[in-house]
């Protein structure tokens, strides 16, 4: 474990360091990706690692699965960003390492409070990412994101009261083996516990902020929020079902997400608020897995999802800055080869065409959910392939333009984690697992040219009607719960 | 029976907050509403950890029961966060003011859409 | 919607309110006299706060340095007020800054020193100690003073005391520092990052002051 | 007890800062509601806590509140001249209705601006939100669906007769929905005033006030004057879109207004 803190002790202080020098964050940035892989190779054989801190009052840190995957992807990810971002000027190197530093931190955390400040620390990030090129729009959907994710904030703070109160400890893993009384106030403070986490996880109806906040953001920010940091709040949530019966309402969230998202992805026409609808859409499948208590599937999905949807987005930025306009329609025959290349391997991953992660997670994921799981499952794929046809026209190179650079760690982790899950799970490999993802992908795109002339009206989420949306569904889940 | 008054206070200010942020258009009063119920939300730890006729839990400050110190500090940190956010999010509305002219929430929604 | 939002609060607020009913009469505490001075401190808020959780302060101070690094940033475009200063200035009010200028500056680093023994500690000194240096300096005009004052030196106290910390709470959590010497030259650090973050929020904020 | 008095102190703070209508007061009242807040952590043997809240939570928190206070956009009063309601001197604007909007303006911290139109564009403009307010003599009639201010300044609708003939009235005008048969209809004052010079119409409908102001420059031989009973009273209205935030806001001014009899005093020296 002391390597582990080493290794997020390094990515601050190369923080901090690269805003005292800012001449110096790319190299000082480039060296906590070092130390960082270093940190991971030293305590990843020492599984699982033992918990450090603890006590009177102190924070338990642990690292699991899920963290050690959360890990290699976050290390993944900050090659591509400095790929991306190598020649940024201003304090943005700076920040992106702090921001990877708490994605790192984080997935340790097994304390209550703990993942509390952690959260504020990436959403504050965020927020000064997202607005970072000074747009209006970029900065109205930063102030939107920041007001949102401080209302679920709030909730969490009385959570964490409600629920020390009656306990007595923050610690997660204390609870996880003491004994403890399930209670009306507990019920109520989990409950708000996971409003505010669902809040900062991108769960629909909690957390209408994401859409404008990752398809304004600057696009290799987008890729870090839509792969990483929105799955914070998951593992926040994660965290929490451990120990508190939660799986309920996980499912019932993930199912809500999964369809709502997808609804909103269908009849998007901005390229990255596409993408980011669907980032909304793919974490019902997470949920879902983990209120399944497929923690393996679950932590599967994210991690495939990470590396497609932040390929996606890298190259929706490449796009956008070639195209001239954020339109699909408007897209199609203005970009490179390489870029091309990089939507349609991300968009085949999405789908889940084999050989990929994709397809990979979603086999690893329907495995280990029961019979309704698969179905729904089933439908969101279709749902998905649909709505993801609209990339086809985009699919057709026009003039040459510049060559991959943060897209390759992406792919060839798609790659890498595609055969990692085929080799591991020896039932994907058989035809009629391909055949059925082939299915699937068949449906949905005959499914995109029945729905391709309706235009449902869709409700628009103000910032007041986000509001009341995170206040109903914290008494939604509290009177659940209590209930229940 | 101090605590309990206290909670109340705290639920009280949550509403009241909440509420405000919820039903004022202009952006500073929808922050002001926010940084009441923040309020209300670190009054409601501190509440929690106190105990009847409770001393500060400081070392040599008296005889008797002390008030739990784990709560306090966890609201010392969250006061210094909510500060964060708040001059954050008043950089941003002084920004989208110089930029946009308004501080009205419809009115930027319309503008920088959804 | 007004009034359905109303209602939705209240509800919550409501059954907030009745969660708390269970908690009460509070359970007595568990001893913690032996921990408080085990991490070298009188003051048991202050023996969590930078011994037992120093992990938790040093991820705040961490958000605390991001908004300043988020008020700088994010101000840089704008156009800064030039003229009046917002308070007036005056022979009275000058004499009056000479006088307690030092006063201020004792005052703000004996509350960070003692906060182990007692109430105080890095955070509310340092904001005592920035915001008061600020009101003073708005006696002399405020962007004379930013003007003269380093700024280099001021992004080293700022960076380098937020380094600092990182070093001690990752020595305190993985080797197991412990004692009052952690305690007060974590609150010093914590001063001095924060009178110097409290002074950069509000001069930039006063350089682009509004009708106030 | 003491928690209990300084928790009801803080809420009732938080109360009023919170429904009050200008930011100022309520960036003020929710400091006073923090160092009340303070007051109920130190009851609740939480000195570390008070102290923080006091130096940040009151302290930093409100400087920053009141160091980013700022004109936020513009308030867009739609009017068309009308002596000595609202009217231009040369570049400046001048009259009663300006000195309150200018009231009004500040108080909502907005920068005000006109925009002269003629009367019946007043309730489009309104409703496209292109114009906050409407201002310059505005009658009730003129609009149903526009929320209005209180009454400002009473008038009446007088008969102005020059010689036998059919009357005319300015189209918009509360006076043009009162015309009696046979009377006519037109685009503006100027129009109505050459028409009545011509000779081609007998007199005129209109409200005192205008009928002062036609008098004042002279535009008028010798007239007969009848005056109809009805009450009428000129009001500001606001776009529908912004009731909520400017209405109570000039009901609040105006109640001041008249509570220290600065109206009054507007009224006197404006109107004699």
């Amino acid at each position: 474990m002391s390597y582990a803190l080493a290794g997020v002790m390094g990515y601050f202080l190369a923080g901090a360091g690269g805003l005292l020098w800012p001449r110096a964050q790319r190299w000082l940035s480039a060296l906590a990706l070092l130390g960082g892989l270093g940190a991971l190779l030293a305590w990843a054989p020492h599984f699982p690692p033992t918990p450090v801190g603890g006590g009177s009052w102190g924070i338990t840190l642990a690292g699991d699965q899920l963290a050690l995957g959360f890990w290699a992807l976050t290390l993944l990810f900050h090659g591509m960003a400095l790929g991306e971002e190598w020649r940024r000027s201003g304090p943005f190197l700076a920040l992106m390492t702090l921001l990877l530093g708490t994605c790192l931190a984080l997935p340790l955390s097994q304390d209550l409070f703990n993942l509390f400040v952690c959260l504020e620390l990436t959403s504050l990030l965020s927020f000064l990412l997202v607005g970072y090129e000074s747009k209006p729009a970029a900065i109205w959907a930063s102030l939107k994101y920041l007001i949102l994710t401080t209302v679920g904030m709030i909730l969490y703070l009385v959570g964490v009261g409600l629920v020390y109160g009656e306990l007595g400890t923050l610690s997660l893993a204390e609870l996880r083996g003491g004994t403890w009384q399930w209670n009306g106030s507990l019920a109520v403070g989990v409950g708000l516990l996971a409003a505010g986490a669902a809040t900062k996880g991108g769960v629909f109806l909690f957390a209408f902020w994401l859409p404008p906040a990752h398809g304004r953001a600057p696009h290799t920010i987008s890729a870090l929020l839509s792969g990483l940091v929105v799955k914070m709040g998951l593992i926040t949530l994660v965290r929490l079902a451990a120990v508190f019966p939660l799986s309920g309402v996980l499912v019932g969230l993930g199912v809500v997400t999964g369809v709502g998202g997808l609804i909103y992805a269908l009849w998007e026409r901005d390229l990255k608020l596409f993408l980011a609808y669907h980032t909304m859409s793919q974490l019902g499948y997470m949920l879902l897995g983990f209120g399944a208590g497929a923690l393996l599937g679950g932590t599967a999905y994210a991690l495939a999802h990470g590396l497609f949807k932040a390929l996606l987005f890298v190259a929706a930025g490449k796009a956008i800055a070639a195209g001239g306009s954020r339109r699909i329609d408007e897209l199609s025959g203005r970009l490179s080869l390489s870029t091309s290349l990089a939507l349609g391997l991300g968009t085949a991953a999405i789908v889940g065409l084999p050989p990929l992660a994709g397809f990979a997670a979603k086999g690893i994921l329907g495995g280990s959910l029961p019979g309704w799981g698969k179905w729904t499952l089933f439908g969101l794929g279709v749902g998905t392939a649909a709505s993801f046809a609209k990339l086809i026209p985009l699919l057709v190179p026009g003039p040459p333009g510049r060559a991959w650079r943060g897209e390759w760690p992406l792919a060839l982790g798609l790659l890498a984690a595609g055969g990692w899950g085929l080799s591991h799970v020896p039932s994907l490999l058989s035809p009629v697992a391909w055949g059925q993802a082939l299915g699937v992908v068949a449906l949905g795109g005959g499914f995109y040219l029945g729905l391709r002339r309706f235009h449902p009206p869709l409700p628009r989420w103000t910032l007041d009607r986000a509001c009341l949306a995170i206040l109903m569904g914290g008494l939604a889940i509290s009177l659940g719960l209590l209930f229940a | 029976m101090e605590g309990q008054v206290a909670t109340f206070l705290a639920s009280a200010l949550l509403v009241l907050g909440l509420g405000t942020l919820l039903s004022r258009r202009n952006l500073i009063w929808k922050l002001l509403g926010l940084n009441v119920a923040s309020g209300g939300a670190a009054l409601f730890l501190v509440a929690l950890g106190h105990r009847p006729q409770a001393r500060p839990p400081i070392l040599g400050w008296g005889p008797g029961p002390a008030a739990d110190p784990l709560p306090q500090a966890l609201v010392l940190t969250a006061i210094v966060i909510h500060f964060a956010t708040l001059a954050l999010s008043l950089v941003y509305v002084i920004f989208l003011t110089e930029h946009r002219h308004t501080q009205d929430v419809p009115k930027l929604e319309r503008e920088e859409g959804g | 919607m007004r009034r359905g939002a109303w209602l939705a609060t209240l509800t919550l607020g409501g059954l907030i309110g009745w969660a708390t009913t269970g908690l009460f009469p509070r359970p007595p505490l568990p001893p913690w006299e032996a921990v408080t001075s085990q991490w070298g401190a009188r003051n048991a808020v202050a023996a969590v706060v930078l011994g037992a959780r120093l992990y938790d302060t040093l991820l705040e101070v961490l958000v605390f340095s991001m908004a300043l690094v988020g008020v700088r940033w994010a101000l840089r475009p704008l156009p800064q007020t030039e003229g009046r200063p917002p308070v007036a200035e005056s022979p009275l009010l000058e004499r009056a800054a000479d006088v307690l200028l030092p006063a201020i500056g004792v005052f703000g680093v004996y509350l960070a020193a003692s906060g182990h023994l007692g109430p105080g500690g890095g955070f509310p000194a340092g904001a005592i100690l920035g915001s008061g240096l600020l009101l003073l300096a708005l006696a002399r005009g405020i962007r004379a003073l930013a003007r003269e004052l380093p700024q280099p030196l001021l992004s080293r106290l700022e960076y380098g005391g937020l380094a600092a910390l990182i070093v001690l709470g990752g020595g305190s959590l993985t080797l197991g520092w412990r004692g009052a010497w952690l305690l007060v030259l974590a609150n010093l650090l914590i001063l001095a990052k924060v009178s110097t973050g409290a002074w950069v929020v509000l001069e930039h904020f006063a350089a682009h002051r509004g009708e106030v | 007890m003491t928690t209990l008095v300084l928790s009801l102190l803080a809420l009732g703070l938080a109360l009023f800062a919170l429904r009050q209508r200008r930011l100022l007061w309520g960036v003020v009242g929710v400091g006073a509601h923090s160092l009340a807040l303070a007051g109920v952590y130190l009851s609740l043997a939480a000195p570390d806590v008070a102290l923080a809240e006091a130096a940040i939570g009151f302290g930093l928190v409100t400087f920053v509140y009141l160091l980013a206070l700022r004109r936020a956009g513009r308030l867009v009063v739609a009017a068309t001249p009308t002596y000595p309601l609202l009217y231009q001197e040369g570049e400046r604007v001048a009259g009663l209705e300006w000195e309150i909007l200018k009231k009004l303006a500040q108080r909502l911290h907005r920068d005000l601006e006109v925009l002269w139109v003629p009367r019946e564009e007043i309730p489009r403009l309104l409703a496209a939100e292109e114009a906050d307010l409407a201002a310059g003599g505005f009658l009730p009639a003129q609009s149903e669906t526009l929320p209005l201010s209180r009454p400002l300044v009473p008038t009446r609708l007088v008969e102005v007769r020059v010689r036998p003939g059919p009357l005319g009235a300015v189209a918009g005008d509360r006076a043009a929905d009162a015309l009696p048969r046979g009377g006519r209809r037109f685009e503006d004052e100027e129009a109505l005033l050459a028409a009545l010079a011509r000779g081609g119409l007998g007199g005129a409908l209109v409200d005192l006030l205008r009928f002062r102001d036609w008098h004042l420059r002279g535009k008028l031989p010798e007239v007969e004057l009848s005056q109809f009973p009805e009450e009428l009273s000129f009001h500001f209205a606001v776009a529908p879109g912004e009731e909520e935030a400017i209405l109570p806001a000039l009901e609040e001014l105006l109640d001041e207004m008249e509570r220290s009899g600065a109206l009054e005093d507007l009224l006197r020296r404006y109107l004699g």
